[in-house]
C-alpha cells in the first residue's frame, strides 16, 4: 500500500483567488429588518383586536358549518353517508404559569382625576400588568406633568424615568415618549405617554422635574427628538459630531461603519488579511439570531 | 592615647563618613522593601514574594528558594529581597527623559540638592557619646586611634541640622519649576508651602529638649534627655515626641500629610517629569529624610543610645543590678533599633490613617500644632526651673 | 472638656493602629503555609487554585463510551449563543444514523462563557470544563476547531502546561 | 484689580479615582471648583440596541455587564421585568433564593464602594479588608452560578438549577464572620478624626434637591427620605422579610457612609432570614419552550445597591426579541447631582463626592 493510494490530504482547501476581504457592508448585521407592526399597547386597539378575533372565529365557524351543509347535500345527492358534523375547536388549555396581562379598563382614581382635570387633552387611560398608563396629547404634556407634581391628591414627586420608542411603521406619529412618575409618599407609579411625529419637538420636562435633563439629552442622542427650551440640548453618550441616531430602527446594529477602526492596529493590514483569510476558511460569519 | 595628626584625623572622619553612608544606604533600601512588605502584612496579605518570570533560569531558582523560606515564620518576611535588587537596577537603568524647554541646569541640580541636603544632616547626629571604637594597632595608617560616635561634634548641632534640612525644600521647588509643565509646578508649590509651614512647629517642638538640656550639641542633648532629667521631665518628653513625630510626617510629605503626590488628587507630584536615576534620587531623598526625622526623634526623645526611652534610663540607672549593667551603658545598637522601629511606625501610620485635605493640612499646622508646641515649651521651662 | 481631651489624645488613631498592628503581628509570626494561613494571598502557581464544581471554563465536545462524538448538529447552541461564536457544518458519517459535525468551530476570543449553549443542548454533547488558563500568544490560537489548527476541542489549551503547580 | 482668570482642568477620563472612564471638566478658581461638568459616554457599548436584536432569553447576558459591581441586582431586575411582561408567576423557593443572592450582591457592591471610597480618601487597609469579605461572596456566586462577576444567575421564570449541596455551609461560615468584620471597618474609620474631617459637611445634597434630581438609593436615604423599593413596591420575597430602612438627616458624605454601613447589617439580617425560611419546591415555572411576546409595555424597578434600577420593555406581537429595551440606571441619574455637590468645594472634595455617589461607569454609559 504505497502512500499514493491513501487519500492525499489536498495541500490546502481550494485557496480563494484573491485575499478574502470580509465585506462589512454586505454583512447580515448591517441589513436592517424594519418592523411591520406598531406594538403600541392601548385599550382601544386591544378591544378592537379582540372583537376582530371573535368575529374571525365566528366567521370561520360559520364557514365550517356552511361547508358541512354543502358537503352533506352533495353526499345525499350521490347517496353516500353524511360526513361527520364539525366540532367547535376548543381553545388549547395551557397549563403553564404564563398568563399574558391584557389591558383593562382604568379603575384607579388617579387616572380618573387626571381625566377630569385635563379633560380633552387626555387621549386614553387604561391599566395593564398592574401599571397605570395615561396617554396625553403632545402639546399638553408640560401641563400634565405640572398637575401631577403640584396637585396634592396626585403628588408624584419624582420622575423616575423618561424614554422614547421609535415606531417606523406607525401613521400619524413616529415616536412615543414615555414618562414614569413615582409618588414616594403615596407609593404609586404612573406612566404618561405622548405620541410625537418626526419633526415635532415636545416641551422639555426640566422645568417641572430637573432630573429629566440628562434623560432628554439621551433621548435626543439616541432617537433624535429635540426637546424645546431644554438647558443644553446636546448629545450625551455619542461623540458630539456623530451622524445618525443609533436607537432608531433604521440604524444597523453594526453601525454605518463611519468610525470602523482597523481590525487591529496593524497599519499594513497584513495580519488582518491573514486572519480574515483564516476566517473565510473557518466560515466565521456574523449571523442574525433568527428566533423561529 | 596618641594625638592624631591632621591627615590621620581627616582619614578617620572619612572612614566615619563611609560608615554613616553605608548605614544610610543599607537602611534606606531596606525601608523601601519594608514599605511594601509591612504594608502587605498590615493588610493581611504577603508583600512581594517572588521575582518576575519565575519558572525558568536564575529567577526560577530564586523563586523556588524563596518558596521554601516561606515555611519558616519570621524568616518568610525576607522573601521578596531579590525583587528589591530588581527595583534598584530598574531605577538605574531606566532612560532619563528631559522634558522640552525645561531648564537643563536647574532640572539637573534639583534632585542632587534634595539628596545632598538629606544625607548631610547625618554629620551632626552622634550615634554613641564618647568613643565608638578604637582602631587596632596593626591597622596601617590610623592604627590605635579612637573613633568618636558622631562624625562632627558641632556644638550648635541642632541649629545646623535645622538649617540643612530646610535646604531640601529648594530641591522640591526647583524641581517643580524646572520641569516646565503646569502640574509639577502646582505640586511643587503645594509641597513647598506645606514644608515651610511645618518648619515652624518642627523647630518649636525641638526647642523643648534644648530648654531641658540647655545645650545645642546633639550628644549633649541626648545624654541629658536620656539620663539627666527628673521624674517630672517625662511629660514634656512624651508630648514633645508625639508633636515632633507629627511634624516629621508632614516635613517628609508622608501620609497623613502627603499632599504633593497624593496620587488620586488631580495634581501630580513635583517629580512627575523625572525618570530614571533622577527620580531615584528624589525617591531615596524622601526615605533618607524619613531616616533623619527618625534619628532625631530617637536621639532626643526615645533616649538615643540608652535603652529606655523618655528619660526613664536616668531614673532606673541607680537601682540597676550588676549583671544588668550592660543595659545601663549607651550602645549604638539601641539607637539603630529605635530608628528602625520609628521607620516601621512611619509605614504603620501610612497604612491605617486617611489623608488630610490640603487646607486642613495647613490649618492643622497653624491652629493646632504651634499652640501645642508652645504649651509643651512652657511645660519644659516649668520643669527646668523647678525640678532641675 | 471631654471634646478637648479627645482631640488632644489621639484615641481614635491609636485604635486604628492597634487593629492593623494585630493583623501585622499575626501574619508576621505565622509561617505563610499553615493549614489555614492567616493571610488571604493565594500563591497561585505553587498552590493550584481550586474552582467550584459549577465553574464555567472552556467549551469542550464530549465523546460517548465508544469514542463517538455525541453532537448531532441540531444547531441549537449555534442559535442561542449571544455572540454567535459557534459555527457548525453538518455532514454524514457512514456507520452512524444521526448527522455528524464535519466542522465545529468555536471562537474562544469572543465567547463570554455564559453557558447558554450547554443549557440549550438537548444531547449533553458539550460542556464548559473547569479550565481557566486560556491565554494564547497569538489571535489565531483562539479559534478552536475540531481537528488540527493547534488547539482542538478535546485537550486543554497548551498554555496550561506551564503552571509550576505540576512539580 | 487682579483678575485671576480661572484654570480649566480635566479630571479623567483616565484618572485613578473616577471609578471607570468618567471625565469631569472643572473650572478652578485657585483651589475651589467654580464650575463642574461631567462628560460621559466613553464606555457606551449600545446595550439597548444589542438587546433589541437578541431574544428575551439572551438579554440577560448584557445586563450583568452594565453594573459590573452588582451583576445579580441587574439580573434580578431584568428577570422580574420579563416576568411582568409575560405574566409569569415564579415559585416561592426561587423567590427566596433570588432575594438571598440579591442581598449578597448588595453586600459585595457596598464593600467595593467602601474599599474605593476609603482608598480615595487615603485609608489603604480598609480597601484590602473589604476585598477580603468580597472574596467569600464571589466564591458563593461562583458556587451557585459558575462565574464570579458576570453571573447570569437567573432565568425568566425562576432559576436554572437549585442551590449546590455545600452552599448552606458557605453562607453560615460567612454570616458567622461578617459582623466582626463590619466592626473592624467601623473601628478603623467611624471615629477617625481625619476621616470625619474629610467627610462631614462634604458634598451636601438636601432632600428636596435629591428628589428633584431623581436621586434614589443610599444618597436619598441619607438625606432623610426613607424611599426603598424593597419596602415601597415589594418584589421577589421582600414582602416576607422584616428589615428596617436606615436613614439619616445630615445628607453629607459621613451620613451616606453610615447609611451604607447600616444597610450592610440589614442585608446580613435578610440573608439570615432567607436561609432559615427557605421553602421546598421547584425553582422553575412551567413555560413554553420559546417565549413569544404580546403587545405589552412594562416598567419594573428594583432596588439595586446604588439606587432604583428600572427596566422598560416593549413587547411586539409574536416576535422573540423585545421591541424596546431601556434601562433606567441609578448611576446615570445620580451623577446629575455631581455639579451641585462639587461646586464650591475643593479638588479633594470632588474625589470624595464621586466616591459617595458610588457610580459605576458601566451602567452610566450602558
Amino acid at each position: 500500500m504505497s502512500d499514493e493510494t491513501l487519500p492525499q490530504p489536498s495541500e490546502s482547501p481550494e485557496a480563494p483567488a484573491g485575499p478574502y476581504i470580509y465585506d462589512y457592508a454586505a454583512s447580515p448585521q448591517r441589513q436592517v429588518v424594519m418592523p411591520k407592526t406598531v406594538p403600541l399597547p392601548s385599550l382601544r386597539t386591544y378591544e378592537a383586536e379582540v372583537k376582530a378575533a371573535v368575529a374571525a372565529d365566528e366567521a370561520k365557524w360559520q364557514k365550517m358549518l356552511a361547508d358541512f351543509e354543502t358537503a352533506k347535500a352533495k353526499a345525499e345527492a350521490e347517496g353516500k353517508e353524511a360526513p361527520k358534523p364539525p366540532v367547535r375547536p376548543v381553545p388549547r388549555k395551557d397549563d403553564n404559569d404564563l398568563k399574558t396581562p391584557w389591558p383593562q379598563e382604568a379603575k384607579d382614581d388617579d387616572l380618573h382625576r387626571l381625566q377630569e382635570r385635563l379633560g380633552g387633552k387626555v387621549e386614553e387611560i387604561f391599566e395593564q400588568a398592574g401599571e397605570l398608563t395615561c396617554q396625553v396629547s403632545k402639546e399638553a404634556i408640560l401641563e400634565a406633568l405640572q398637575l401631577c407634581r403640584q396637585d396634592i391628591a396626585l403628588n408624584y414627586e419624582m420622575l423616575a424615568d423618561q424614554t422614547a420608542t421609535h415606531y417606523p411603521a406607525a401613521t400619524g406619529f413616529a415616536f412615543s415618549v414615555v414618562y414614569h412618575l413615582t409618588s414616594i409618599s403615596r407609593r404609586k407609579r404612573l406612566r404618561l405617554r405622548i405620541l410625537v411625529p418626526e419633526e415635532f419637538s415636545p416641551e422639555s420636562a426640566c422645568a417641572v422635574y430637573p432630573s429629566a435633563n440628562w434623560m432628554e439629552r439621551e433621548i435626543y442622542d439616541m432617537l433624535g427628538i429635540r426637546f424645546a427650551n431644554h438647558p443644553d440640548m446636546t448629545r450625551i453618550l455619542c461623540p458630539e459630531d456623530w451622524e445618525g441616531h443609533p436607537l432608531r430602527k433604521d440604524y444597523p446594529v453594526v453601525g454605518w461603519g463611519q468610525r470602523d477602526i482597523a481590525f487591529r492596529e496593524d497599519r499594513g493590514g497584513m495580519l488582518e488579511r491573514i486572519a480574515l483569510q483564516k476566517a473565510g476558511q473557518l466560515g466565521i460569519n456574523l449571523k442574525q439570531p433568527k428566533a423561529e | 592615647m596618641p594625638i592624631p595628626t591632621l591627615t590621620q584625623s581627616i582619614v578617620i572622619t572619612l572612614i566615619q563618613c563611609l560608615l554613616v553612608v553605608i548605614f544610610v544606604f543599607v537602611v534606606v533600601p531596606l525601608t523601601v522593601f519594608a514599605e511594601r512588605k509591612v504594608l502587605g502584612y498590615l493588610q493581611q496579605r504577603l508583600g512581594s514574594t517572588r521575582v518576575a518570570s519565575g519558572h525558568i533560569g536564575i529567577t526560577g531558582w530564586m523563586n523556588r528558594g524563596m518558596w521554601k523560606w516561606g515555611r519558616i515564620p519570621v524568616l518568610s518576611y525576607w522573601r521578596g529581597i531579590p525583587g528589591l535588587v530588581a527595583d534598584v537596577l530598574k531605577l538605574i537603568l531606566k532612560e532619563d527623559i528631559l522634558p522640552a524647554k525645561a531648564d537643563k541646569f536647574v532640572f539637573f541640580i534639583a534632585p542632587a540638592l534634595s539628596m545632598v541636603a538629606a544625607v548631610v544632616v547625618f554629620a551632626a547626629v552622634s550615634f554613641v557619646p564618647g568613643v565608638f571604637f578604637t582602631f587596632p594597632t596593626w591597622f596601617p595608617f590610623v592604627g590605635g586611634l579612637p573613633v568618636s560616635g558622631g562624625i562632627a561634634d558641632i556644638n550648635v548641632g541642632l541649629l545646623w541640622i535645622l538649617g540643612v534640612a530646610s535646604v531640601g525644600v529648594y530641591g522640591i521647588v526647583l524641581a517643580g519649576w524646572a520641569s516646565n509643565s503646569k502640574y509639577p509646578l502646582l505640586g511643587g508649590l503645594r509641597s513647598a508651602a506645606q514644608m515651610v509651614s511645618y518648619e515652624v512647629p518642627l523647630a518649636l517642638s525641638l526647642l523643648a529638649p534644648v530648654v531641658l538640656s540647655s545645650s545645642l550639641n546633639f550628644a549633649e542633648m541626648s545624654k541629658v534627655m536620656a539620663t539627666g532629667l527628673p521624674f517630672w521631665g517625662l511629660a514634656p518628653q512624651i508630648i514633645g515626641f508625639l508633636l515632633y513625630l507629627t511634624c516629621g510626617f508632614a516635613e517628609t510629605n508622608r501620609l497623613p500629610f502627603d499632599m504633593p503626590e497624593a496620587e488620586n488628587e488631580l495634581v501630580a507630584g513635583f517629580h512627575t517629569e523625572y525618570s530614571g536615576m533622577k527620580f531615584g534620587f528624589f525617591y531615596l531623598a524622601e526615605y533618607i529624610n524619613m531616616t533623619v526625622v527618625a534619628a532625631l526623634a530617637a536621639g532626643f526623645f526615645l533616649g538615643g543610645p540608652w535603652l529606655l526611652p523618655f528619660g526613664l534610663q536616668g531614673l532606673v540607672n541607680p537601682y540597676l543590678p550588676a549583671f544588668l549593667s550592660w543595659f545601663g551603658e549607651p550602645h549604638a545598637i539601641f539607637f539603630v533599633v529605635k530608628i528602625i522601629f520609628l521607620l516601621f511606625t512611619y509605614i504603620w501610620v501610612r497604612g491605617t490613617i486617611p489623608r488630610y485635605r490640603y487646607d486642613q493640612v495647613m490649618s492643622v499646622a497653624w491652629k493646632y500644632l504651634i499652640p501645642l508646641t508652645l504649651f509643651n515649651l512652657l511645660l519644659a521651662a516649668l520643669v527646668r526651673c523647678f525640678a532641675v | 472638656m471631654n471634646k478637648l481631651l479627645r482631640t488632644l489624645i489621639p484615641f481614635d488613631i491609636a485604635k486604628g493602629l492597634s487593629i492593623t498592628g494585630k493583623h501585622f503581628a499575626k501574619v508576621f509570626f505565622t509561617a505563610n503555609r499553615r493549614k489555614v494561613p492567616f493571610h488571604i494571598t493565594s500563591e497561585y502557581p505553587e498552590i493550584p487554585a481550586k474552582v467550584q464544581p459549577r465553574y464555567r471554563g472552556r467549551l469542550t465536545l464530549l465523546k460517548d463510551e465508544q469514542g463517538e462524538i455525541k453532537c448531532v448538529c441540531c444547531l441549537a447552541c449555534e442559535k442561542i449563543c449571544p455572540t454567535q461564536v459557534i459555527t457548525i457544518e453538518k455532514g454524514k458519517k457512514e456507520g452512524r444514523k444521526m448527522p455528524f459535525p464535519v466542522r465545529y468551530d468555536f471562537e474562544m476570543e469572543r465567547c463570554i462563557f455564559c453557558e447558554f449553549c450547554v443549557e440549550s443542548c438537548g444531547f449533553d454533547s458539550i460542556i464548559l470544563n473547569h479550565q481557566f488558563e486560556l491565554a494564547a500568544y497569538n489571535r489565531e490560537d483562539f479559534s478552536i476547531g475540531m481537528e488540527g489548527l493547534g488547539q482542538n476541542m478535546y485537550e486543554p489549551t497548551p498554555v496550561g502546561k506551564f503552571s509550576v503547580a505540576d512539580d | 484689580m487682579f483678575k485671576n482668570e480661572e484654570m480649566e482642568i480635566n479630571l479623567g477620563p483616565q484618572h485613578p479615582s473616577t471609578h471607570g472612564v468618567l471625565r469631569v471638566k472643572l473650572r478652578l478658581d485657585g483651589e475651589t471648583i467654580t464650575h463642574c461638568r461631567p462628560m460621559i459616554g466613553y464606555l457606551h457599548r449600545g446595550v439597548e440596541k444589542i438587546c433589541e436584536n437578541q431574544t428575551f432569553f439572551q438579554g440577560q447576558v448584557w445586563t450583568d455587564r452594565m453594573d459590573y459591581c452588582s451583576a445579580v441586582a441587574n439580573n434580578l431586575g431584568w428577570a422580574e421585568a420579563n416576568e411582568k411582561l409575560f405574566g409569569i408567576t415564579v415559585p416561592r423557593r426561587a423567590q427566596y433564593i433570588r432575594t438571598m443572592l440579591n442581598e449578597f450582591n448588595r453586600l459585595a457592591s457596598h464593600l467595593i464602594w467602601l474599599a474605593t471610597h476609603a482608598l480615595d480618601i487615603g485609608a489603604m487597609t480598609v480597601f484590602l479588608y473589604a476585598f477580603r469579605e468580597r472574596e467569600d461572596i464571589l466564591d458563593m456566586n461562583e458556587a451557585f452560578c459558575g462565574s464570579r462577576l458576570t453571573t447570569t444567575a437567573f432565568r425568566i421564570g425562576g432559576l436554572r438549577e437549585d442551590l449546590p449541596p455545600g452552599f448552606e455551609k458557605l453562607v453560615k461560615k460567612f454570616l458567622a464572620k461578617f459582623p466582626s468584620c463590619i466592626e473592624e471597618y467601623e473601628n478603623l474609620l467611624n471615629e477617625n478624626r481625619i476621616w470625619k474631617k474629610r467627610t462631614i459637611g462634604v458634598a451636601k445634597l438636601s432632600a428636596e434637591d435629591a428628589i428633584a434630581l431623581g436621586i434614589t438609593g443610599p444618597v436619598l436615604r441619607a438625606a432623610g427620605v426613607p424611599y426603598d423599593i424593597r419596602k415601597a413596591f415589594p418584589y421577589a420575597a421582600y414582602a416576607e422579610m422584616n428589615f428596617d430602612v436606615p436613614t439619616r438627616t445630615e445628607a453629607d458624605t459621613y451620613a451616606r457612609y453610615l447609611v451604607r454601613m447600616d444597610e450592610m447589617r440589614q442585608s446580613a439580617r435578610i440573608i439570615q432570614q432567607c436561609m432559615d425560611g427557605m421553602p421546598e419546591g421547584p425553582v422553575m415555572a412551567k413555560l413554553p419552550k420559546i417565549l413569544k411576546a404580546e403587545v405589552n409595555e412594562v416598567y419594573h424597578a428594583t432596588e439595586a445597591p446604588k439606587g432604583e434600577i428600572g427596566y422598560y420593555l416593549v413587547g411586539e406581537k409574536g416576535s422573540g426579541n423585545p421591541y424596546r429595551f431601556h434601562v433606567r440606571a441609578p448611576g446615570f441619574i445620580n451623577l446629575q447631582a455631581l455639579p451641585k455637590m462639587a461646586e464650591g468645594g475643593l479638588i479633594a472634595d470632588i474625589v470624595a463626592a464621586i466616591g459617595t455617589l458610588d457610580i459605576v461607569l458601566g451602567e452610566i454609559d450602558r
